[in-house]
């Protein structure tokens, strides 16, 4: 019986638990995981982080939440009120939608129904998350623009050229995994992992083009350049405040933890436990597939941290020129190759041809490199010898002069 | 229900668009009510094929979907350079060629 | 051995020289001459390999063919770009590379002081490939292809130095008149088309036996006309004359020795349609018989030595056109005086050539005169040449046209006694006309102007005037011993039918040695033993002013087709101008003025603009409505 | 014969008012991003109804394409082209809009009348038997055999587009722009070094930090340069001696 098949049984009192399940999940994960984001953080910087409420400071992020709610709620006066009040519902239901088509858990049984942790399976499961992703930016634009401010509208502008040029990354690093699972349901795409390889491993560049766009997609360092303080301000929310920021917020968490969801579903077997543990999956009636869910998307979770805590922001022309130059052209070609394989494959073609193949493959990269290496030096033309500098240059400690050019201009009056 | 009510839907919103592309001024939303009668026909496209019980219709209307876009993405090429030019982006602006 | 595969480079070569030539530019001025002549060269060894390989073959074998691909398909139509070698084209083969090879040589030195010699070059290759593809090429169209290409080849020679106005009309003239005669060409390949299906000559001998006699007639006829514009032979002969516009050299080659011999070359390949078309083969003596006399009368009374061996080589063709007439009798010998007139023609007009090159581009034979003694070399060779155009035994001319004449008496009934008296006047005349030339030319007092200082040309130009005097000579007895040629030619015709030796062979020899006495007799009394005048003299009869203007063929020509087409065009232009010119000039202030009132409606708002599709859509809608109700 | 479930009617009458009122709304609002967030609507609605009609994948698509990418950019050149430009709806074109309102009311009730008078001339079938294989599968069995044509010209269409695109919005560069190097070097060689190390930022010195009051300098006088210069042209500045942190010149004390 399939996922969908299954999913299909459910009466509606269970469909409007398991939403009920999921939105609990997403909430308490975003308390969650600014908590945790916070108490990495901090180690990573050798600080302690939040510590005081509850144990460990768990309680720190609710109590943060209710002081958030409770403030004054302004709406600046230039404000387009209609839409800037709608921005945030907008970007926080969602991200919420999102987790309807991620499977939590294998077959499990849920107040005597036999059922999977996942509200519903769709055959183009991973592009309505794409869809829905893509809607969600309508939050962030509007918000930008209806704040009537000159930082939020560029904030708002920011974030959405990035996304749209991101998604492209993305949605390309995906095809290659449809071409392998055969199909675009997120159920179907877990059990062809099961059934082989994890897609981390068989399809390793789309993992890798995935993992950056999908920090590119949620705005996240080094690629919150919509929200850059140091620029923006705050970005698209800099007009915010109160419950409407805190649904932001919010907003931004859960498609964290949406998008780590997908990655763990597409590249890392999903619920299922790591080779080796699958003894784990009987455990607790099928309910302790959960925990390996959760670890994996943790993974991921950690790596938006580790980013955030070691990277600096990008330029944003850098940034733009990366998606554009880098991991477009990547994963078209990427894309060609696997699709070439599996024909290969499918042909019936034996491991030699398919070796050589990837061997020719990769030696031909190796040619194109090299010969975009020399066109590169070619292009670099030595820089004009300008003027030595008239200013002032201050003696280090250890340097004798550090003025090079009025070093190499020294003949000049 | 009749599945006609869909088209009923679809002629609807194709007379709103083509009313809005005669009577607002501003480049894009013109531009906008073109969309909405294309998006109008792809609704019909999609209802025959229902009725008739093959996806030609739908791939039909796959194909309308790339080609707005080929055109949105020229059009607003377009209205960005006029505006570049001219600081307006009112049609009604850009009727020079009538002499 | 060399192998039909070899066969697309005889054309090839000359053909690469061309276009290399053309392409390369200056870059190539200073070699070029030498590259096309090799070129030329080059596909003379290979013609010649062929011929020995084709000797020591059996005689069913010796025509091969290659086929380079195929050109048109259509249904059951299909044509392929084949070569064909076989002991008629390697004749041509021959005769085509080996003495434009001699006259590549030649030009070297003649064409020297051209600064335009790569270029003319690049055209003499050209020709020789053009000229190559007509004899090599399977098929009617193939033919059609190098049919065309020679009559290009010869536009841009003769308007070589088309800086004089003169010269560049020559050329078009010449080009117009051989279009008539493609005309012809195309005619007889569409009948062929139409009525066999197959275009091939394999393809159409086979078929003659399908189609009926007037079919054949009326190709046979179109093929004549073909023949006849492209030979010079009447009634299209007006361009040869003035075809001598162009360089010496390209006159030898082109108009005496092979170009204007390509009509003889089609009827004798196309003999099986003639031997089925009577009528048509009728009509080729008569045209050959006239053109005959009617070159020879010409060459009577022209005082330009070009135009004199021209108007020669009008009327040796005809020889060669009533000799293809005749039949399986005539064709082996209309070929064989195709060869030796090759021979001694191309020798002459070289001979002209380097005369013209020491007197200073002279070419009035008034002017000259006694030049014996300056040019001994140029006199040995063009004399060798001149004995054996009139028929002097041994000299190749003398057998050749001892053949045609015998052979044309021989035809039988009336038919015999006037062809066989018309060949045999043919022959007087011309023995009168050339020892005319050659009297005023090298005998006589000197009349040359003052400030001309005649000499001999270099080596590099006698040297073919040698060669080619030493064909002259040996040519004639070389392809008779033991009937050489008429044997070797033989498996291409249909059997001579059997018939009555009406007039013994020696007595057509004994007249025809009485007619060249008689001719030469004549000259020597009009022009060695009297004085010649260096200006020309104007009393002279009506019949001597008739022959200098070419017998009235321009007036003719004139009155006949250019006055009516003068007022055809007239016509038609005004009919263009008021009733084409004013129905488009209506429609266009029709349109002017409906825009005009039309503009109104042009307000440049793209809004108003999409407000009226909207009123057309609910125009169309309420059609709609209408009609399904 | 075509069963239309009741969960589809009823999300049918729900969703086809709204998507009529979303469209008649973007003909009425003044702001080109009203309309642009009302016809995104339309399109989401659109795609519900896709869906709901067996075309998950072009439902799906739809979104993505649509409302993602193409309203998206709908509202990146609003933005760029002028945000506060609300357009007038009085009418400039004397007559057009009663011409257009007339044609228009005649043009949809011919079209809806004729689509009540047409038939199908047999039942509907529906799609269940089409989408036996999945819809998705069933669309790519069609495109990449039927419309394998139409599909390579149209993805040469697109690319045609984009780079005509790229080519109409191109903007040529007369001149290298200055690397950061060659600016910052720039910095130091012309005018004072005063500057070199960057401007003040707002309220330096001073208690309030806002971005309309001027920074002090040490000696107390306020600094122009740290205020915006679009604040200064609106004339949005407030004067920054009351917000001094300390007394350096004792006649704005006494002033105080």
């Amino acid at each position: 019986m399939t996922t969908a098949e299954l999913l299909g049984q459910d009466p509606v009192w269970l469909i409007v638990v398991k939403a009920v399940i999921v939105f609990a999940i997403c909430v308490v994960s975003t308390l969650l995981a600014v908590w945790t984001e916070r108490r990495v953080l901090a180690k990573m910087q050798r600080r302690t982080g939040p510590n005081r409420v509850g144990p460990f400071g768990l309680i720190q992020s609710l109590a943060d939440g209710v002081k958030l709610a409770l403030k004054e709620d302004i709406i600046p006066a230039a404000a387009d009120k209609v839409v800037f009040i709608a921005a945030p519902i907008i970007a926080t239901s969602m991200c919420f939608m999102a987790f309807a088509v991620i499977p939590m858990t294998g077959k499990v049984n849920l107040f005597g129904q036999e059922t999977a942790l996942q509200l519903t399976d769709l055959s183009v499961g991973v592009l309505y998350i794409l869809a829905v992703s893509s809607i969600g930016v309508y939050g962030i634009v509007l918000a930008g623009w209806s704040s009537g401010s000159t930082y939020p509208l560029l904030g708002g502008l920011r974030s959405s050229a990035q996304v749209v040029s991101y998604e492209i990354a993305m949605g390309l690093s995906l095809v290659a995994v449809f071409i392998y699972a055969g199909s675009m349901s997120t159920a179907e795409i877990i059990g062809s992992q099961h059934e082989n390889y994890w897609n981390a491993l068989v399809l390793f560049p789309s993992f890798v083009i995935f993992v950056i766009s999908m920090v590119g997609e949620t705005n996240r360092a080094p690629f919150d350049l919509a929200e850059a303080e140091g620029e923006l301000v705050g970005g698209f929310h800099t007009e915010y405040s109160s419950l409407k920021f805190a649904l932001f917020f919010l907003a931004e968490y859960v498609n964290i933890v949406a998008v780590s969801a997908l990655a763990t579903t597409l590249f890392l077997g999903g619920y299922h436990a790591p080779p080796g543990l699958g003894f784990t999956e009987g455990w607790l009636g099928g309910w302790f597939t959960i925990v390996w869910f959760f670890l994996k998307v943790n993974i991921f979770f950690f790596i938006f941290m580790w980013l955030r805590a070691s990277l600096p922001r990008l330029r944003y022309d850098q940034f733009m020129k990366f998606g554009w130059k880098v991991l477009i052209p990547a994963s078209l070609i990427w894309i060609l190759t696997v699709a070439t394989l599996r024909v290969i494959q499918q042909e019936g073609a034996s491991r030699t041809v398919l070796i050589a193949f990837v061997l020719g493959l990769v030696l031909i990269g190796f040619a194109i490199t090299s010969l975009f290496e020399r066109s590169k030096k070619k292009s670099e033309e030595p820089m004009t010898q300008g003027d030595a500098p008239d200013f002032p240059v201050p003696s280090l400690p250890g340097v004798s002069s550090i003025n090079v050019s009025a070093q190499t201009g020294g003949d000049r009056e | 229900m009749d599945p006609y009510n869909y088209l009923y839907l679809a002629a609807l919103l194709f007379t709103i668009g083509a009313v809005g592309v005669v009577l607002r001024r501003n480049a894009i939303v013109v531009f906008m009510c073109i969309e909405l009668m294309l998006n109008a026909g792809n609704l019909t496209l999609v209802t025959f094929s229902r009725m008739n019980g093959n996806l030609n219709g739908q791939v039909i209307a796959f194909f309308t979907m790339v080609v707005a876009a080929c055109e949105v993405v020229v059009g607003l090429a377009i209205i960005v350079a006029i505006y570049r030019s001219r600081r307006s982006a009112s049609i009604d602006d850009a009727s020079l060629l009538k002499r | 051995m060399v192998t039909s595969s070899s066969l697309v480079y005889l054309i090839g070569l000359p053909l690469f020289g061309a276009v290399f030539l053309l392409l390369m530019g200056r870059k190539a001025d200073k070699w070029g001459h030498l590259f096309a002549t090799a070129m030329s060269a080059g596909s003379f060894v290979l013609g010649l390999l062929h011929f020995f390989a084709m000797t020591n073959r059996s005689e069913e074998e010796r025509p091969i063919t290659q086929t380079l691909f195929t050109w048109i398909e259509a249904g059951d139509f299909k044509v392929d770009a084949a070569l064909l070698l076989d002991q008629l084209s390697i004749c041509f083969v021959l005769l085509i590379s080996g003495v434009g090879t001699l006259i590549h040589i030649y030009s070297i030195s003649y064409m020297s002081h051209d600064e335009n010699r790569r270029r003319f070059f690049a055209y003499l290759n050209l020709f020789v490939a053009s000229m190559l593809l007509l004899v090599l090429g399977n098929s009617y169209l193939n033919l059609y292809v190098g049919w065309e290409g020679v009559g290009l080849a010869s536009y841009l020679l003769i308007g070589f130095w088309n800086q004089k106005p003169a010269y560049a009309t020559a050329s078009k003239k010449a080009f117009v008149m051989n279009r008539v005669g493609d005309m012809g060409l195309t005619i007889a390949i569409m009948i062929a088309f139409a009525t066999m299906g197959t275009v091939s000559f394999d393809g159409v001998k086979e078929a003659v036996d399908r189609v009926g006699t007037p079919t054949l007639t009326a190709m046979g006829i179109m093929l004549l006309v073909a023949a006849a514009g492209k030979s010079a032979q009447f009634p299209l002969q007006a361009w040869l004359g003035d075809a001598m516009a162009g360089p010496t050299p390209v006159s030898a080659l082109i108009h005496a020795a092979t170009m204007v011999t390509a009509g003889v070359y089609l009827i004798v390949r196309s003999n099986f349609v003639f031997d089925a078309a009577p009528t048509a083969q009728l009509l080729v003596v008569i045209v050959g018989a006239i053109t005959l006399i009617f070159g020879a009368i010409i060459g009577m009374a022209k005082d330009d030595i070009k135009k004199a061996l021209a108007a020669s080589t009008m009327s040796q063709i005809g020889y060669m056109i009533v000799a293809a007439g005749l039949g399986p009798a005539g064709y082996a010998f209309a070929i064989m005086h195709l060869l030796t007139h090759g021979f001694f023609k191309a020798g002459m007009f070289l001979g002209a050539g380097s005369v013209m090159h020491g007197m200073n581009d002279e070419v009035n034979m008034r002017k000259y005169g006694g030049l014996r003694k300056m040019m001994p070399i140029t006199f040995a060779t063009f004399g060798l040449g001149y004995l054996a155009i009139i028929g002097v035994p041994p000299f190749a001319g003398f057998y050749s046209k001892d053949e045609i004449i015998a052979t044309a008496f021989n035809s039988g009934g009336a038919q015999g006694i006037i062809l066989g008296s018309v060949t045999l006047l043919g022959a007087v005349i011309t023995a009168f006309y050339m020892t005319r030339v050659m009297v005023l030319t090298f005998s006589g007092k000197p009349r040359w102007d003052d400030g001309v200082h005649p000499h001999e040309s270099p080596a590099l130009m006698w040297l073919p005037m040698a060669l080619l005097a030493i064909g002259s000579v040996t040519a004639g007895y070389l392809f008779t011993q033991g009937e050489a040629l008429v044997h070797w030619l033989s498996p291409l015709f249909a059997k001579k039918g059997e018939y009555d030796e009406l007039m013994p062979h020696s007595v057509v020899t004994v007249l025809a040695i009485t007619a060249v006495i008689i001719g030469v007799t004549a000259a020597l009394m009009k022009y060695q033993f009297k004085s010649v005048d260096s200006v020309v003299p104007t009393d002279v009869s009506l019949a001597t002013r008739l022959a200098r203007n070419d017998l009235g063929q321009d007036v003719v020509n004139e009155a006949l087709f250019m006055r009516p087409g003068q007022a055809l065009t007239e016509g038609i232009v005004a009919i263009d101008e008021r009733v084409v010119d004013g129905a488009v000039r209506g429609i266009g202030a029709m349109t002017v003025g409906s825009g005009a009132t039309l503009r109104r409606t042009q307000s440049g708002y793209v809004r108003s603009y999409a407000a009226l599709i909207l009123l057309g859509a609910l125009v169309l809608l309420a059609g709609i409505w209408v009609v399904t109700q | 014969m075509l069963e239309i479930a009741t969960p589809e009617t009823i999300m049918f009458w729900a969703l086809a008012p709204l998507s009529v009122i979303a469209a008649l709304g973007m003909l009425v609002v003044k702001k080109a991003v009203h309309s642009a967030i009302l016809l995104a609507f339309v399109m989401v609605t659109l795609a519900i109804f896709f869906i709901a009609q067996g075309a998950v994948f072009l439902g799906v698509v739809q979104i993505v394409v649509y409302t993602g990418a193409v309203m998206m950019l709908f509202l990146f050149i609003l933005m760029l082209v002028g945000v506060d430009s609300s357009d007038s709806l009085t009418e400039t074109i004397k007559g057009l809009r009663w011409i257009a309102i007339a044609a228009a009311l005649g043009f949809g009730g011919l079209m809806i009348a004729l689509i009540a008078r047409a038939t199908l001339g047999r039942t509907a079938i529906g799609l269940e038997i089409a989408n036996s294989d999945g819809n998705v599968e069933g669309i790519a069995m069609l495109l990449f055999s039927d419309y394998v044509l139409p599909f390579e010209v149209i993805s040469a269409l697109l690319i045609t587009a984009a780079l005509g695109a790229m080519v109409l919005a191109h903007h040529q560069r007369t001149n290298r722009r200055p690397s950061q190097r060659e600016q910052a070097i720039a910095r130091f060689r012309t005018g004072s070094l005063s500057d070199a190390a960057g401007l003040p930022g707002p309220g330096v010195y001073a208690l309030h930090n806002a971005v309309d009051v001027p920074a002090l300098l040490p000696d107390g006088t306020p600094a122009p340069t740290s205020i915006s210069a679009t604040l200064k042209a609106r004339g949005d500045v407030i004067e920054s001696a009351p917000f001094q942190l300390d007394v350096v010149d004792p006649t704005i004390k006494e002033e105080k």
